[in-house]
């Protein structure tokens, strides 16, 4: 039934974040909330219910001042693709209803917020914190209603959500590339909100497979790395970070094992 | 037909499975389904063409460059401008949750008129008329009594038709009380006059993108300095450069940790430090020769005071650090910089640390030097007829606040000591206040006073467009566009190393019923008649603008900015300081045992304007929880004051007590408290109002004796379980 | 006053008593609706869940009276399939105890899950790859055999009885009970597993996750064999408490003996597979994830460290199956009522440990644990399935013949 | 769940599951027509009272 990719492989966006550059000034998630008309509550201090897509974690070295060193991490929805990027992402194999999915044409897991009945079988299963539930009846008083895009629906309470890519853009530049006769897209015609806002231009986007793309050099780099790669989530999303405690934070680690320890080779899911 | 229960139960049953096979249940079902995914309380963004216009943001100093996404006419998204030399595409939280304000609540709908008392935030709407005429009999019944002089009036700026609008209005009507707040450059300003001999206009400017070597005393380079998008992309520049960045700080702000330079020292020895640096420079003879006068004796003042020994003492710090950090910093080849202004540099801050950090500058030769810090003037390119006519008219004059006058002669304008003087007085010298684009009863300290201070004022008019916590001292509000619905020529200082002017245009049709302030000012002077409305020939602000910025509208209604070239003015001769003014930056009661400072960064803003949505809903919960500010402590100090992680505290200063939440950090200092600025507002918007405290409430204010500025910078607290 | 539907022969206490009971129950029961009707109306955020605790009590409560429901098709594959006509003196009281146990875990997940409303699109848009599909289907259909089950044995009250299609049906559907007894077995064998199977296959979860075989973790089996091995417990205390409430003898010890022999092999087996399961997780599977096994206990907001573990296995799971196996220990009668209360206790704890742990335990290194108390919303539904259990099982035994040896039991007095 | 909902495949996970699911529900199905059907018939066919109960 999926088949119709196969003549043409199949895109695999993904995203190099530099973490170097972050300054954990937080416009990602911001450009992040007004692109994709993510509500905001009277109280948000609450970060256990508060949705934001892409979150900036603030990570420490945990040595006393003043050796003590910070390191901003932006999170966005990691994609995963499962090992040899099949599509067997954590979640997408647990959803009941079939109301998230993923699409090997780009690599990007779906959430379709109609289908979604609010399980919430799907946050259990990612390690990343990158789903959200809408505990709340998303508001938007008086004319906040007017700052709401039309090309992503709001949600509705008892659904889950998350980043996605910014799909929305993908198929506006496409579409565009169709009307102009093109089936391809250039690097920089779709690019997510966060990638764009990014004052230090720290996020970097496009098709890791597609070696003209900057994405596809940049995860050769020595010192990337993505999180959690142990346990065989497989994500597109990168970071780099001269920093060895960055790194072997991204990661788990029993106490002498070395950072970067490769994880079991047996395919043992999927 | 008898019906008898045997039938009766089989037609029950009977019914039951005679249902299931209609389309009933199935019809059901799927309209459950369908209702529970469109419900009506669930809004559906109307769908309509997408238009993409550019303009500018006014939300901080910054001058970046914006573009804005419309469906229809409704405005959807702000993005940045990738054309604009300030943020090249990029954009700050702040800056994307621009539609919150325009489609705010805390907006001004209307001209309204105060209803409730003073503080209050409550307001009878009424007519555009109406308001005019009730500003138009207030100056009037002053000018009758031969008070004009007693009209003052307080803007965010002085630079712009706007703010020159006000300032002429204010002249011809002979008042010289025009006032806008102090920030650091201000102080920049101060120094440049006090240790250059400078005269008139000044402005600072940076030269980051060729500095080799960044030492900052304090200042928040990547959390709102100067130009914020603008300092991230240097400080991008800088680590790829692996051009060593300094910080000297009591805490791992954003900046000292992407700095990866923290150099902490005791809170309020910043000056010392850099006294220390100059010493250490002058004594190994690093320092560059140039016209300096007063050589010997601040040698001497160094020597006797400030020897790199007792600096370190002081401070904190190694004598070896000390001297080794002067020897980079006054190496030519670095290309250094020293940068002073706190946190976000929105308050003026201590003069003795600026002239510290001035000296050290000069000493090392960076001054007006490729990569340095630049004096340059200030654009003078907004000329009207009659300009030097008014200005000699009121030149003898005295300010309300006594700036540039007396002892006050480094400041244009000396806001902060209106509070205290009213107070004082017993009685309001200002008989009527405009107040424009400025949010003074929020950003001065020791707001009790201020509180009570415009509390006395006879009249105020507020040109806000977003209530406040200075529309809630005003008497009638005149509402202005948001920057988003309004033309505005914005020159940008913010330290950029070239002089820009944005303009900021109508994306939007006006949301509300308000009125360009610019239109507003030009109606109230015609409405004045006589000679007041001949010095305002214009027809309105936009044929004010065009007329005014002649050549550059066309290019600037384009393009959306202009950039120039400034050449720094001649600096002539150094005076360098014989002896440092003893001011403490730290205000309060030396016996209480912590010492408070304030903190800024990018997710929460603390001058006028407030956080929308967006911003504060990016705000860590170790600086807000619930409707608490968190106050960030060191391990050591939390268990010295007997304090526990998430746990509620009463922090006391000597202005006032406030119970918080404690944030136990390892990326601070032992001793001190934190605390995060932008919170405590009552912005008449229900995700900001009453969350948390306003720091200036808090913060005993301390004139600066060389500049008159407030100078305080930190407080001294207590903490203590809840 | 009802003595007409109360079975002949038996006694029962007063109707007044009854009614007086019926009605505490009844008022927390409708306490239960009323907060399950906030839920609905109002939304999760009634509840004290959060993103990190998206599964939290109700989903343990479902997990639990899953396992220990699990009495019911146990017994009953002993008894119709295996053949043990011993146990159609409990076979009636296992099926009203494991109807109750699936009534309230389908009523609690139609209160757990964000929009009830669309519930069915689990049947719908089936994901068949999802082990909580599996656990839909099975689940509902089980509760359907449970109900055939019940069914019979609700047609037997005198009254109902006097009908004659009443009385053949009841008759004709205990002769096809096998039918349906192995039916349900088949249904309970996958569902029970496939809620193991629901953290099991988490691989992005270190905590649940487990190897397996083909598409089922190991945990798959454990939670099958587990609620296999202490459902019949469950039965068995239910069982003792009603026959301490009443003050009546309902079940011979022979009975009692039989099911708790099997009961103690069956945890004993049990426990030995879980023990192996949790060996080689905590040496082979967890360590190639990153995760050494005190890693998991040492942080713990709740401070309980890895006694938890020992709690479940060794004084939950090793005690009360040495006890079931030993003659002399079932024999004892206060050793006996340890056991099965240890028993249920132990599969209750790997239930809650199951759930909690997974979802709750930071995985990225820089993330943290959260602390979560239930909001009395929780509470309510959650106390609200007990009560009504209680009702039916009140019921069921006022008008109900459920036990076969009541009777003579009882005829000396 | 039915192959006229879109996303139904033929492939062996599909078959399989709604294969057993559908497998099962034929059972049951069948197993309570059986009984009703039975009870039915014996009523029609009178005399089962709860008299001669066994």
């Amino acid at each position: 039934m999926k088949k119709e990719t196969e003549h043409k492989p199949g895109k695999k966006y993904g995203m190099v974040i530099d973490l170097d550059k972050c300054t954990g000034c937080g416009s990602c998630m911001a450009a992040c909330m007004a692109e994709n008309n993510v509500p905001c509550k009277d109280d948000e201090s609450n970060k256990l219910s508060s949705i934001t897509w892409i979150r900036v974690y603030r990570l420490t070295n945990r040595k006393p001042f003043p050796e003590t060193e910070i390191c901003y991490l932006p999170r966005p929805c990691m994609h995963c693709g499962g090992v040899g990027d099949q599509g067997h992402s954590p979640c997408v194999s647990v959803c009941p209803a079939t109301a998230t999915d993923y699409d090997h044409g780009t690599g990007i897991v779906s959430q379709i917020y109609t289908r979604c009945f609010g399980c919430r079988y799907c946050m259990a299963a990612c390690p990343y914190h990158a789903r959200y539930f809408n505990w709340w009846d998303p508001v938007w008083p008086g004319d906040l209603k007017k700052t709401l895009s039309p090309n992503v629906s709001p949600r509705m309470r008892g659904v889950v959500e998350k980043c996605s890519f910014c799909f929305h853009r993908y198929q506006l530049a496409m579409e565009k590339a169709y009307v102009e006769g093109r089936r391809d897209l250039e690097e920089g015609e779709y690019q997510t909100a966060c990638t764009q806002a990014c004052p230090s231009g720290a996020i970097t986007f496009g098709d890791l497979d597609n070696p003209d793309h900057a994405v596809a050099k940049m995860k050769e780099h020595p010192n990337a790395f993505r999180l959690l790669e142990r346990l065989q989530t497989n994500p597109k999303v990168y970071y780099i970070s001269s920093r060895e405690w960055v790194r072997r934070a991204g990661d788990n680690y029993l106490k002498n094992e070395p950072t970067n320890s490769k994880p079991r080779a047996a395919a043992h899911h999927g | 037909m008898k019906i008898d229960r045997r039938s009766f139960l089989a037609l029950g049953l009977g019914a039951a499975a005679g249902t299931a096979f209609t389309p009933l249940p199935w019809k059901l079902t799927d309209d459950a389904s369908i209702w529970t995914q469109n419900w009506r309380w669930l809004p559906l963004p109307e769908d309509g063409d997408v238009t993409y216009e550019t303009t500018a943001c006014t939300l901080c100093p910054g001058g970046c460059g914006i573009r804005v996404r419309k469906v229809k006419d409704r405005i959807v998204k702000i993005e940045g401008l990738p054309e604009h030399p300030v943020n090249q595409g990029g954009i700050c939280a702040l800056g994307i949750s621009g539609t919150q304000i325009l489609y705010g609540g805390s907006r001004v709908t209307s001209p309204m008129r105060r209803s409730g008392d003073r503080g209050k935030n409550e307001w009878t709407r009424i007519t555009w008329d109406e308001a005019l005429a009730e500003v138009k009999a207030q100056i009037n019944a002053l000018v009758d009594a031969d008070k004009a002089d007693t009209i003052a009036c307080i803007t965010g700026s002085d630079r712009g038709t706007v703010p020159l609008l006000f300032k002429r209005l204010l002249a011809v009507l002979g008042s010289p009380n025009f006032m806008t707040t102090a920030t650091m450059e201000d102080s920049y300003r101060a120094v440049f006059r006090k240790m250059h001999g400078l005269k008139g206009p000044v402005d600072v400017r940076f030269d980051f993108e060729n500095t080799g070597f960044v030492l900052s005393f304090g200042s928040g380079l990547i959390e709102g300095w100067g130009s914020p998008l603008r300092m991230i992309r240097a400080a991008n520049v800088w680590k790829a450069n692996k051009t060593p960045m300094i910080q000297v700080e009591q805490r791992l702000s954003n900046t000292a940790a992407f700095s990866g330079g923290l150099l902490a020292v005791n809170p309020g020895t910043e000056a010392d430090l850099a006294l220390g640096l100059c010493h250490a420079i002058i004594s190994g003879n690093l320092h560059q020769a140039g016209s300096v006068s007063g050589f010997a004796e601040f040698a001497n003042l160094l020597k006797q005071k400030y020897s790199v020994d007792t600096v370190a003492t002081k401070t904190g710090l190694k004598a070896t650090a000390i001297v080794d950090l002067a020897r980079k910093f006054a190496n030519p080849a670095s290309r250094s910089v020293a940068v002073c202004g706190r946190g976000k540099g929105t308050t003026a801050g201590s003069m003795r640390e600026f002239m510290a950090v001035h000296a050290l500058n000069i000493l090392a030769g960076r001054v007006n030097a490729p990569g340095g810090v630049f004096a340059v003037p200030a654009p003078d390119d907004i000329a009207w007829a009659g300009d030097t006519v008014m200005t000699s008219a009121i030149s003898g004059k005295t300010r309300i606040d006594e700036a540039g006058t007396g002892a006050y002669t480094l400041a244009d304008s000396l806001l902060n000591r209106i509070p205290s003087g009213i107070v004082e007085k017993g009685e309001s010298s200002i008989g009527l206040l405009f107040v424009s684009e400025a949010n003074p009863v929020y950003t001065l300290s020791g707001t009790k006073n201020v509180r009570k201070a415009f509390k006395k004022i006879p009249y105020i008019v507020s040109f806000a467009t977003c209530l406040d916590d200075t529309t809630a001292y005003a008497d009638l509000i005149l509402p202005n566009h948001s920057y988003l619905e309004r033309y505005q020529d914005v020159p940008v200082r913010a330290g950029l190393s070239k002089p820009l002017v944005n303009l900021t245009k109508p994306v939007s049709a006006p949301v509300y019923d308000t009125q360009n302030v610019g239109d507003t000012v030009i109606s109230i002077a015609k409405s004045l008649e006589g000679s007041v409305a001949e010095a305002f020939p214009w027809e309105n602000y936009e044929d004010c603008l065009a007329k005014t910025l002649g050549g550059r509208w066309e290019t600037l209604k384009e393009k959306g900015f202009v950039e120039g070239e400034a050449n720094p003015v001649a600096l002539g001769n150094v005076i360098l300081p014989s002896e440092m003014p003893d001011i403490p930056a730290i205000s309060g009661d030396g016996n209480l045992p912590l010492i408070l400072l304030p903190k800024d960064s990018m997710r929460l803003w603390g001058d006028a304007v407030a956080d929308p949505p967006f911003a504060l809903k990016i705000v860590p919960d170790t600086e807000l929880k619930g409707t608490e500010t968190v106050v960030e402590v060191s391990p050591k100090t939390a268990v010295a004051q007997g304090l526990e992680d998430g746990k509620e505290a009463v922090l006391t200063t000597t202005l006032k007590s406030v119970t918080v939440k404690v944030a136990v950090s390892d990326g601070i200092m032992d001793g001190v408290v934190a605390i995060p600025r932008g919170l405590g507002r009552s912005s008449a918007e229900k995700y900001l109002d009453d969350k948390g405290v306003n720091v200036c409430e808090l913060m005993e204010p301390q004139e600066d004796k060389v500049s008159g500025f407030d100078a305080v910078i930190g407080t001294r607290a207590s903490l203590k379980r809840a | 006053m009802d003595y007409d539907f109360i079975p002949k022969g038996h006694n029962r206490c007063s109707f007044g008593t009854f009614a007086a009971g019926m009605v505490i129950l009844g008022v927390i029961v409708l306490w239960g609706f009323y907060a399950a009707a906030l839920c609905w109306i109002k939304g999760l955020n009634q509840t004290n869940m959060n993103d990190s605790y998206g599964f939290a009590l109700w989903i343990w409560a479902d997990l639990a009276v899953i396992a220990i429901g699990g009495g019911a098709f146990f017994t009953g594959l002993l008894r119709y399939v295996i053949g043990l006509d011993e146990l159609k003196n409990i076979i009636n009281f296992a099926v009203i105890v494991g109807f109750c146990c699936y009534c309230s875990a389908m009523l609690i997940l139609a209160i757990d899950i964000g929009q009830p409303l669309r519930g069915w699109f689990i049947f719908w848009h089936a994901n068949v790859h999802s082990m909580l599909t599996e656990v839909a289907f099975c689940l509902s259909l089980y509760l359907c055999v449970l109900a055939i089950e019940y069914l019979p044995l609700i047609l037997e009250n005198g009254k109902i009885d006097e009908v004659p299609f009443f009385h053949n049906l009841s008759h004709t559907m205990h002769g096809a009970m096998a039918v349906f007894a192995a039916t349900g077995a088949f249904l309970s064998c996958f569902h029970q597993g496939s809620l193991g199977g629901v953290t099991g296959v988490l691989f992005g979860r270190p905590f649940g996750y487990r190897e397996g075989i083909f598409v089922w973790p190991w945990t798959f089996f454990l939670y099958t064999w587990s609620a296999a091995a202490c459902g019949p417990c469950f039965t068995m205390l239910t069982c003792k408490i009603t026959e301490t409430i009443t003050g009546k003898r309902l079940v011979k010890d022979n009975v009692y003996d039989l099911l708790a022999k099997i009961s103690g092999w069956m945890i004993g087996t049990y426990i030995v597979a879980k023990i192996a399961d949790t060996v080689y997780w905590a040496t082979v599977t967890s360590p190639s994830m990153g995760f050494g096994l005190m890693d998991y206990y040492s942080l713990h907001p709740l401070h309980h460290g890895i006694w938890i573990l020992i709690l479940e296995i060794v004084v939950c799971g090793v005690v009360p199956a040495l006890i079931l196996i030993s003659q002399k220990g079932r024999a004892t009668k206060p050793l006996f009522n340890l056991a099965i209360v240890l028993a249920v206790l132990g599969v209750c704890l790997n239930r809650w440990v199951m759930v909690m742990t997974p979802m709750a335990m930071p995985v990225m290194t820089f993330d943290s644990w959260v602390t979560y108390f239930p909001s009395w919303q929780e509470i309510a539904t959650t106390i609200l399935p007990f009560a009504g259990g209680i009702m039916v099982v009140a019921l069921s035994y006022r008008y109900l013949p459920v036990f076969p040896q009541e009777k003579e039991l009882n005829s000396k007095r | 769940m039915f192959p006229f909902i879109f996303e139904w495949v033929w492939d062996e996970g599909h078959i399989m599951f709604f294969g057993a699911m559908w497998y099962v529900i034929l059972i049951l199905a069948s197993g309570l027509g059986y009984c009703l059907i039975k009870a039915v018939k014996d009523t029609l066919a009178g005399g089962h009272g709860p008299q001669d109960h066994h």
